[in-house]
């Protein structure tokens, strides 16, 4: 018997007026597992990741991130939850390490001067900590972004197209970092249409095609050539 | 005082012409929301998803 | 079918009430006939504010449940509100005319109802002023709220401020027993209003559902 | 005090963007000289006039500068998705909406020292001894102002033609403020004391509770997204 799932999804719906981004999505995700929800543009990965981060309502059907409804209990889902997507929370006036604190004591924390130093060093942006965000590259920003999962390491992370805009480095020390959040028992929700470096992470593969899951397999049991087959295939499908 | 009743005419006429044309307006708007729906059920069965 | 009969009921209502009010009730001494206008005037705000208040409560609750159809009350009470509130201005500028020898005349009341017609009718415009029809409904139900809770606020001020003097005299504003003659008609009238605007109110929502449902 | 500390780092936030852009408080300063300008060519030199309506040219300036100023409150959050972070911050959101509120009434407040203290240069009036009942009036006024105006903003932050509705949707809700400021500024400046105009501070009073604890409890809907 696996234990609970970390994120679960039954059944949810989701429209916008006339326009139906999610018909019918179930989709399980347990500690330690990370999964890659793949799927063209416009599938509704977007919308799945901000109905599970709470900054959307469903229209019916129900998600639930540690045993909490989003819709009902959204509260409690934010404090287990991180969202990684395209708005870095970045206020270009502030400097990289006032942007931080921020963030921080906004979450309800109290981080020293040295946590922060500390975070900031973690994502290579220690040298430019009293800088003004205005001046960084979009690169620096979402690692800037990044740098809040440190101070608050989450449970449930919720990725969309995470890595984006991170130059190798970045990129590598982000993948280390999500490992680590699987090791710890967390689990991974990660949005993409890429079929690149997130699928090394991913145990398990979801396709978002059509307003349903597509397909739902481990990431061992269906090679690389098989993914790409199956995505164009639904992709094709849907469209 | 007898010229006042066109001032109590003129104001329950308004006020029939703004219930009045309140009701119609919801009487139509219905309608056209009914045809509507009547048209688009007899077209689509099903409801899959507008891409 | 129940909105329907409601609608009957209605209609013979507000035929009586007119029929009352221009026939059955007496001609005013000092004012004359004008003062039928009264019949009109007053309970349509009564009606607006009852609606306002059930836009409220509605909205409240809406902010709770987030159930489509609570917030189709509070939208189509608000319509329905601003709709009566027009007719009581209206009613009033035409009774202020033969009254005062002018059609606005900054009276409190007046001035006050005004006031509270444009807040509700604010609350129509950034309903369809919001793109999101979500964040509409609770951004219309915060302002509603908002706006019910400022209209004793907004009656109390504008009242102090058209009198030159002290406030004692005024908190009991209004006629302090109102004869029967009257009290009736007025009565009776604020019941076939009343029943007039649920119709309209019931009807409202429903064509509410059905716009939802025709662009699902 | 954890909620104390969560309202104070918005506070803290907001005044140290502003400082450094300047943009809300430049536009409300620039604004303000004008306005003075605006009230001088349409009154003329006449002394006895500018007297009678000086407490509503006041209020009027303050109520303009409000309405340019408040109504950029949640601009700033638009930027990188900040809207978002702030969203989904777990905690009390009427928090931020305390900080937020705290913030603008700095930077009303700077701007009415201002605007009082052209006033006075400009159009030689003596407010000198009037001060002393004019603060309460000034403090309670700019709270319901203010108060009102944030949550009015949060409102109409998504909207199509913002800048429109948002003084279409404040300024008749804020006509209890404005009338108990005008009215109780009025009888000040002609030597009342501020025992005469204690039933407008008592209403002032009344509609800055109101619409606190309306924005309090109700920010936290409007800042879903």
């Amino acid at each position: 018997m696996p234990a609970d799932p970390l994120i679960r999804v039954t059944a949810l719906g989701k429209a916008f007026g006339a326009r139906l981004v999610l018909g019918d999505v179930s989709l399980a995700v347990h500690p330690g597992e990370a999964v890659a929800l793949l799927g063209p543009n416009g599938a509704g990965k977007t919308t799945l990741l901000k109905i599970l981060a709470t900054l959307t309502r469903p229209t019916r059907g129900a998600a639930a991130v540690a045993g909490h409804d989003c819709a009902r209990d959204a509260e409690r889902v934010r404090r287990v939850i991180a969202l990684v997507a395209h708005g870095t929370w970045v206020y270009d006036d502030l400097t990289a390490v006032e942007n931080l604190r921020f963030w921080a004591t906004l979450a309800g924390l109290t981080p020293s001067a040295d946590a922060l130093a500390g975070a900031l060093a973690q994502v290579e942006l220690d040298r430019v900590a009293s800088v003004p965000a205005r001046t960084f590259s979009t690169g620096m920003k979402r690692r800037l972004g990044l740098a809040r999962l440190v101070l608050a390491p989450p449970r449930v992370l919720l990725l969309d197209e995470p890595f984006a805009g991170l130059d190798e480095r970045a990129r590598k020390w982000f993948e280390e970092h999500l490992e680590a959040v699987k090791a710890r028992g967390g689990a991974l929700l990660m949005a993409t249409h890429s079929l690149g470096r997130e699928l090394a992470i991913a145990g398990r593969i979801a396709i978002l095609a059509g307003g349903r899951i597509a397909l739902d397999a481990p990431h061992g049991a269906v090679g690389t050539e098989e993914i790409r087959r199956l995505y164009a295939l639904h992709t094709e499908e849907a469209s | 005082m007898a010229d006042n009743w066109g001032y109590v005419l003129a104001a329950y006429a308004l006020a029939a012409l703004a219930f009045g044309g309140y009701w119609r307006r919801l009487a139509r708007r219905e309608h056209e929301l009914r045809q509507i729906i009547a048209a688009r059920g007899a077209r689509r069965p099903q409801t899959p998803y507008a891409s | 079918m129940l909105t329907q009969t409601l609608g009957w009921i209605a209609a013979v209502a507000v035929i009586a009430g007119v029929a009352v009010a221009l026939g059955v009730a007496p001609r005013e001494a000092t004012q004359g006939n004008v003062q039928r206008i009264m019949y009109l005037h007053v309970p349509s705000v009564w009606v607006a504010y009852l609606a306002f208040v059930v836009t409220a409560v509605a909205s409240a609750v809406y902010l709770r449940n987030r159930a489509a159809a609570t917030d189709r009350l509070a939208h189509a009470t608000t319509e329905v509100g601003v709709l009566f509130l027009g007719v009581n201005i209206a009613t009033g500028s035409i009774w202020g005319k033969p009254t005062w020898g002018t059609w606005w005349a900054w009276d409190a009341r007046l001035t006050s109802v005004s006031i509270v017609f444009i807040l509700f009718l604010g609350a129509l415009l950034l309903r369809r002023a919001t793109e999101d029809p979500e964040r509409a409904a609770r951004s219309a139900a915060v302002l509603a709220i908002f706006g019910a809770l400022n209209i004793y606020l907004v009656h109390q001020s504008v009242n102090w401020w058209r009198t030159l003097h002290q406030p004692p005299s005024l908190l009991k504003a209004g006629p302090a027993a109102m004869p029967g003659a009257i009290l009736a008609p007025l009565l009776i009238n604020f019941l076939a209003l009343g029943l007039l605007a649920a119709y309209f109110v019931t009807r409202r929502v429903r064509v509410l559902a059905a716009e939802a449902e025709a662009l699902a | 005090m954890t909620y104390a500390r969560r309202a104070w780092i918005v506070l803290w936030k907001d005044l140290l963007v502003e400082r450094r852009s300047k943009e809300t408080l430049n536009a409300l300063v620039f604004f303000s000289l004008l306005l003075l300008f605006v009230f001088q060519f349409t009154l003329g030199p006449d002394r006895e006039r500018l007297t009678a309506v000086l407490p509503g040219l006041l209020w009027l300036g303050f109520v303009l500068a409000g309405l340019v100023g408040l109504g950029r409150t949640f601009l700033l959050e638009r930027e990188n998705d900040c809207w978002e972070g702030l969203l989904l911050a777990p905690g009390d959101k009427s928090a931020i909406y305390v900080g937020k509120l705290a913030a603008n009434l700095v930077l009303m407040g700077l701007v009415e020292a201002l605007v009082l203290a052209l006033f006075t240069v400009f159009f030689n009036v003596d407010l000198g001894p009037a001060l002393g009942g004019l603060v309460p009036v000034l403090a309670l006024g700019t709270l319901g102002l203010a108060a009102a105006g944030t949550l009015f903003a949060a409102m109409t932050a998504h909207v199509r033609a913002r800048e429109l509705l948002f003084p279409v949707l404040l300024l008749p809700a804020q006509v209890p403020v404005l009338l108990g400021t005008v009215k109780a500024t009025e009888a000040l400046l002609a030597g009342a004391p501020l025992g005469t105009v204690g039933h407008w501070l008592q209403l002032l009073a009344a509609a800055d509770a109101v619409y606190l604890v309306v924005g309090v409890l109700t920010f936290e809907f409007l800042l879903e997204g």
